[in-house]
């Protein structure tokens, strides 16, 4: 029992700390939402050159060998800078999949190429209300002598516009049993249709349609099999990250409206002087406490070798007590901020917006609650 | 005590609903309900207003002699609850509730007259010029200057947080005439044409991408004399008048009720994946209704103690807190409910004239941003902390 | 509409609140429960001269006529003064009950004696959860050329030990669709066995258990019929009542932390200096306010003539509205008198017992509010 | 970072339960769950706290110059768990964590080999004498006044809030030996015996009816100068060490989990009729879960920075504000699922030695005392104002 980060563990968060210090300023993430990707190019090949979009990769493909606790420092960060880089598209969801799940000439071909920030990946799952859980897909893919075809709708596609590759899950309709197959569809495939619009708080999302989207016989992951358990595991994996990443959000927010009160006057004096916004503050620092617990406290469970309900008790937990931290710390930040807070001239507002994309993605507080029910009732049955 | 309509009031609330069957288009209401900043956009509001107006009923709060209707505090309640349940554009209150009740107290008989009409057809559009930046919570600190000369005032400062400025040909405004001991005492009132010479309008994104609201800058503008309302240095009065009116003026909970629906009707669709169906989602709609319901019942005491000529006492700082977090509570839920549509942003306006379709249905679009300028709603208008502070102070003594 | 009182109902308040200034101060209050029937019979005969205890009933059996709205305005000031005489239990349950559905002779017996203050009745309903709603019966009654046979076992009755009749809810196994009677068991019936305890901030609470009690053939309340829609509206209004109560206790708690923090100082100056106290109390009493606007509200939807759906939701929403703001200001009421606050020598625990009280009696703010969508979802689609 | 434990965590953990397993007999358990005062009765304290000390682990955190263990701060951590899971009385932290740090810190060689070992052996039970009537968070303008005469001082004033006065034979005190501008300069640190003539106890009852507190008067108590720990007028340093020790030196998560765990059993058992099956109870069991988790990793944090020698800086504030809370949290679900059950109310103490049925179960008696007295977490030993306080001041520098 040591909660103490390694050497290694603080070298990377300095260096983390300093890349999001040079280049994520508010002049930089203005120019960045400009971007049609939602994001500098230059930027992805400096997480490259870094060695960051291999962080959790195994050694034998390139990669770093890093685990969830690395990858909690890295999006801690990049939530404080606000970072709108694809990597929890490409590295976090696709990558990892592909790494785990593909065969070996799938590894080969698309890990060195994504760990040196060639090619760029999205995660295509979700068809309705992610309260519907991981299981429901009714996209269909059909094969015949000359390959797949795809038919269905994906929604809220997170950085598909600037992705090479898209990462699609379908259902094999005349194969019995094997549930959810992964595929791997070109962005320029006959029959995929992309509608992008931009993400709120920055980066993009689309909607993607696949109508007879014709595929290569070698597009399905893998070696065949059900890939929902395996979907399963890495988007714990992404929520705990994304929880990481809440935690560093929350920071900036807490940090600058701290800074905000000790500066602004009313009254003649500054407004946290107050001692009801001396108060506020103090249980925004707890939160944002708390949170940072918490996110390390998940990236610590979902990598250790516990079963899924471990796993996934900690993804679902952190995401619960951090999704109210979030959004009691981001609303009070806003009113102390008083008209300045609702207005586009000041950052806040997009880390409001971002813990509003927190707490969309993969599942609202509420349902991750009830998950958290029912794998802890089962948990304690067993 | 009774909570049910009188006969002679149900009949008042079929004359109003086949009112608003006959003149509000479906395409004004559906025009309105994709609105998400605080007021309608002037090009909404004008085809209602013109309505109301050739009626008599675009100030259901003045005296007959200023052109109000002369209804009861129940007919009133009707009225409003009427239109909001209808989803009609809301009027701009900065000339309705606010300038002109302040005129009909402090204003001279030209002023009224010349104003007051202005106001009902909708030939003017009114704006409030009281914040100042570093004077918002202390209002009186406020340091846009006036300095006589001749017949005219010479303003020179700024004034912020200035809602459709932009959209507006007049301003009243809170001006500093003298340096008095007691900040309060040099503050005078004034009316200014807003295409006088020396006024710049720069506007300020909301972070819905919405423009509300502005900055106005003042160069050595010139106002005649004869804009001065009431006495010089005694502006603070009036401006006080206002807030009092502007908060203990208007009744909330049927606009809050015309929200609740419009989310309700949102859970009961496939836009949220029918999301009453989810515990929480149908939990939090009843708390939320409770919370309507108690607010509805706050103010019909207060119009029942004004019908009786009773003063309701320092409620209005009540009122304000607890719409202001209930519409709060409202646009939250709407964005839980919509789930990963949420995650588009549609920064277009107005959102009613998209000509495009944008990859969420229309019926979710405007969720998120209303969401984003609600967070307003307990900052504007005196922040929840100052609504505290007066209930502290005026209603406890503390 | 109008919501201003009339003149009878604000001389009603007048008198009310003179007569709790007069009889219920702390000491009265002290003695009251000391006293093995929860309370002191001088006073019950005070309500009885007063008129009250015939307040809800009509007036050919000597009842003064009154509405929900009456009994809310009594019921409130009861909650000011902490009164602990058994009004709900003879009057507005089990009074009520006799005066709705009981026979031409048992009401001509028996509310004549309630409303001059000589008999007392308790309700035994309850065999277990609120949350299970009024229809778990599972006491029987046997009928036979004798009379009755009462087999079953009752908790939380409220007054039992003061009670000369217990109205006792049983189901009759052998006739058809019958549903639940009532009978009315004379307290030393034989086979009635009563297990008395103190209750929670004043008053006595008991188990009841009948072991094939004998009872005479016109023991049955009323001519037959399932009994179970005129409990469930019985309990409705005595629930708006409990809530006019409650809204009177919070102002109780209220007022006397107000004083409190005006009155004591630290660090050299009133409590009440302190912004956030200013602030707490600020909420305090809108929530106050609220909860007396909302019972207000329950006491005229639940005696207007509407469906019974309409009646629930109102008793219900008042429930949880009430409770949720009774818990915040207990809870905050005893924080801001600090130590003094959690100790047995001010009133305030006794206010805080009784907002517990308020809670669990007839279910808690969360079986209300899954009454309340249930209804709500119903009283729409309909 | 690892959150498991080592092997030899592992061992030491195996130990630590077959201890318990051979010691803690299941009367002594059933006594200690049917408490439900803040501190344990010494007459289920002293068997278990005899147990300790024969194997010297009745003070984790002293050294081992002192008679502490000599463990580390993961061993301390499972010592606490351990004892927290299997129900043990909690000792008594007013010798063992509050006056014996401050005697090895500022007591005389003398003092320490006197009170030290009679602490581990349980032969002296301390009360603390911090507030007064007046003094509570403003506890620097205590008025309790020590004059020297001679060899002693007379102490003449009152202290209150002093739990287990009743029981103690000794108190540690702060009293008033002069008056300085600075109210703290003139305080100063006395250990007092109880059976000295002159001081009388006043009960004061918790709204449960328990007898926990008191207020103690001292009339012309006579108290030898060897008892002045450290130097006349420096107390203030002693008692603000003290209170930094009680509330950053011990953990409270194992409690936390300890009660989480017995309200979560009731949940389970049809004493709540089965509650967990209702969603409400179940997700509130689900939060407050989550709750202590953040709680036990935040004080896992701490320990980890204090093994490797590292400040963990001012978190002492942020874990009593939370632990308190959650603590309230778990005994008011506790009352939700007993239902009607809370309606009875039992006085009589202890509830482990009722010697009649009560109306309502054995394993419900305990629930609503419990929640009546946590009511005085937020309050007791510095309230959560103070602590917000507290942490604006010296953490966020405001």
């Amino acid at each position: 029992m040591d909660l103490s980060p390694s050497e290694a563990q603080r070298m990377l968060r300095h260096s983390a700390e300093r890349f999001i210090a040079e280049h994520y300023g508010p002049a930089a993430r203005r120019h960045a939402m400009q971007d049609p990707m939602g994001f500098k190019r230059e930027n992805w090949r400096k997480l490259a050159d870094l060695g960051w979009l291999g962080l959790p990769f195994p050694e034998e493909v390139g990669g770093f060998g890093g685990g969830p606790v690395e990858v909690a420092i890295l999006m801690e960060e990049f939530g404080r800078g606000l970072a709108t880089e694809p990597y929890l598209s490409t590295v976090l969801l696709a990558g990892t999949l592909i790494a785990e799940c593909g065969t070996e000439e799938q590894r080969m071909g698309l890990l060195p190429a994504i760990i040196n920030g060639e090619r760029l990946l999205s995660f295509a799952h979700y068809e309705s209300d992610a309260r519907a859980g991981l299981s429901e897909v009714h996209t269909v893919a059909h094969t015949d002598n000359q390959g797949w075809m795809l038919h269905g709708r994906k929604m809220a596609v997170l950085d598909a516009v600037s992705a090479d590759v898209h990462m699609v899950s379908a259902r094999l309709p005349d194969a019995q049993g094997v549930g959810i197959a992964l595929f791997l569809v070109p962005k320029d495939a006959a029959g995929v249709r992309l509608r992008d619009a931009p993400r709120l708080g920055g980066g993009r999302v689309a909607e993607l349609t696949f109508e007879q989207a014709r595929l290569p016989p070698d597009a399905r992951l893998g070696t065949g099999g059900d890939m929902l358990p395996a979907i399963e595991g890495v988007v714990d994996r992404a929520v705990a990250a994304l929880c990481a990443e809440a935690a560093g959000m929350m920071r900036s927010m807490f940090d600058a409206t701290l800074d905000y009160t000790k500066v602004r006057k009313q009254f003649g004096r500054p407004l946290g002087a107050n001692q009801v916004i001396r108060h506020r503050l103090a249980d925004m620092y707890v939160q944002c406490e708390e949170a940072r617990a918490m996110a390390a406290r998940a990236a610590l469970l979902v990598g250790a070798d516990t079963d899924s309900t471990q796993r996934s008790l900690a993804a679902s937990g952190a995401k619960v007590k951090i999704g109210r931290c979030a959004r009691n710390v981001a609303e009070q930040a806003v009113q102390l901020h008083g008209a300045m807070g609702v207005t586009d001239e000041l950052n806040l507002g997009l880390y409001f917006k971002r813990v509003l994309v927190f707490e969309a993605l993969f599942g609202s507080v509420d349902y991750h609650l009830q998950r958290h029910v029912k794998l802890f009732g089962n948990s304690r049955s067993e | 005590m009774a909570l049910s309509c009188t006969p002679e009031e149900l009949r008042f609330r079929d004359e109003v609903r086949a009112f608003i069957a006959a003149r509000l288009s479906p395409e004004l209401r559906r025009a309105s309900s994709l609105n998400v900043s605080f007021f309608s956009d002037p090009d909404i509001v004008a085809p209602w207003q013109r309505a109301l107006h050739e009626r008599g009923w675009v100030a259901p709060g003045w005296p007959q002699e200023h052109g109000g209707p002369g209804w009861t505090a129940p007919q009133r309640w009707i009225f409003e609850s009427e239109c909001a349940a209808a989803g009609a554009p809301q009027l701009s209150p900065m000339g309705i509730k606010m300038v002109g009740p302040v005129l009909m107290r402090f204003g001279t008989s030209a002023q009224k007259k010349f104003y007051l009409p202005r106001i009902l057809s909708g030939e003017d559009r009114w704006c409030q010029g009281y914040s100042e930046p570093g004077s918002g919570s202390d209002l009186a600190s406020l340091k846009t200057r006036a300095v006589r000369r001749g017949d005219h005032y010479i303003v020179n400062g700024t004034k912020i947080w200035t809602t459709h400025a932009h959209f507006a040909n007049r301003m009243f405004a809170l001006v500093r005439t003298s340096d008095e001991p007691r900040q309060q005492d040099g503050i005078s009132f004034l009316l200014i044409d807003m295409a006088s010479p020396g006024i710049t309008i720069r506007p300020i994104m909301m972070i819905s991408g919405d423009h509300d609201v502005n900055q106005v800058f003042f160069d050595e503008v010139k106002v005649p004399v004869t804009n001065l309302v009431g006495e010089e240095g005694r502006g603070w009065t009036c401006g006080k008048y206002l807030l009092e009116f502007e908060r203990g003026g208007g009744v909330n909970s049927p606009k809050l009720r015309y929200a609740l629906e419009k989310v309700r009707g949102l859970a009961n669709s496939d836009l949220s994946y029918k999301a009453i169906s989810h515990p929480e989602i149908a939990t939090k709609l009843s708390e939320i209704e409770l919370d309507v319901q108690t607010l509805e019942f706050l103010e019909l005491q207060v119009l029942s103690a004004l019908q009786r000529g009773e003063n309701p006492g320092p409620v209005s700082s009540v009122l304000k807190l607890r719409a202001s977090e209930i519409h709060q509570a409202i646009s939250r839920v709407g964005v839980e409910m919509v789930g990963q549509n949420a995650l588009v942003e549609e920064r277009r306006r107005p959102l009613h004239a998209l000509n495009d379709t944008p990859i969420i249905p229309e019926g979710v679009l405007s969720v998120v941003p209303r969401h984003l300028n609600g967070r307003a709603n307990t900052i504007f208008g005196g922040s929840s902390e100052i609504q505290r502070d007066i209930i502290a102070k005026q209603v406890l003594g503390l």
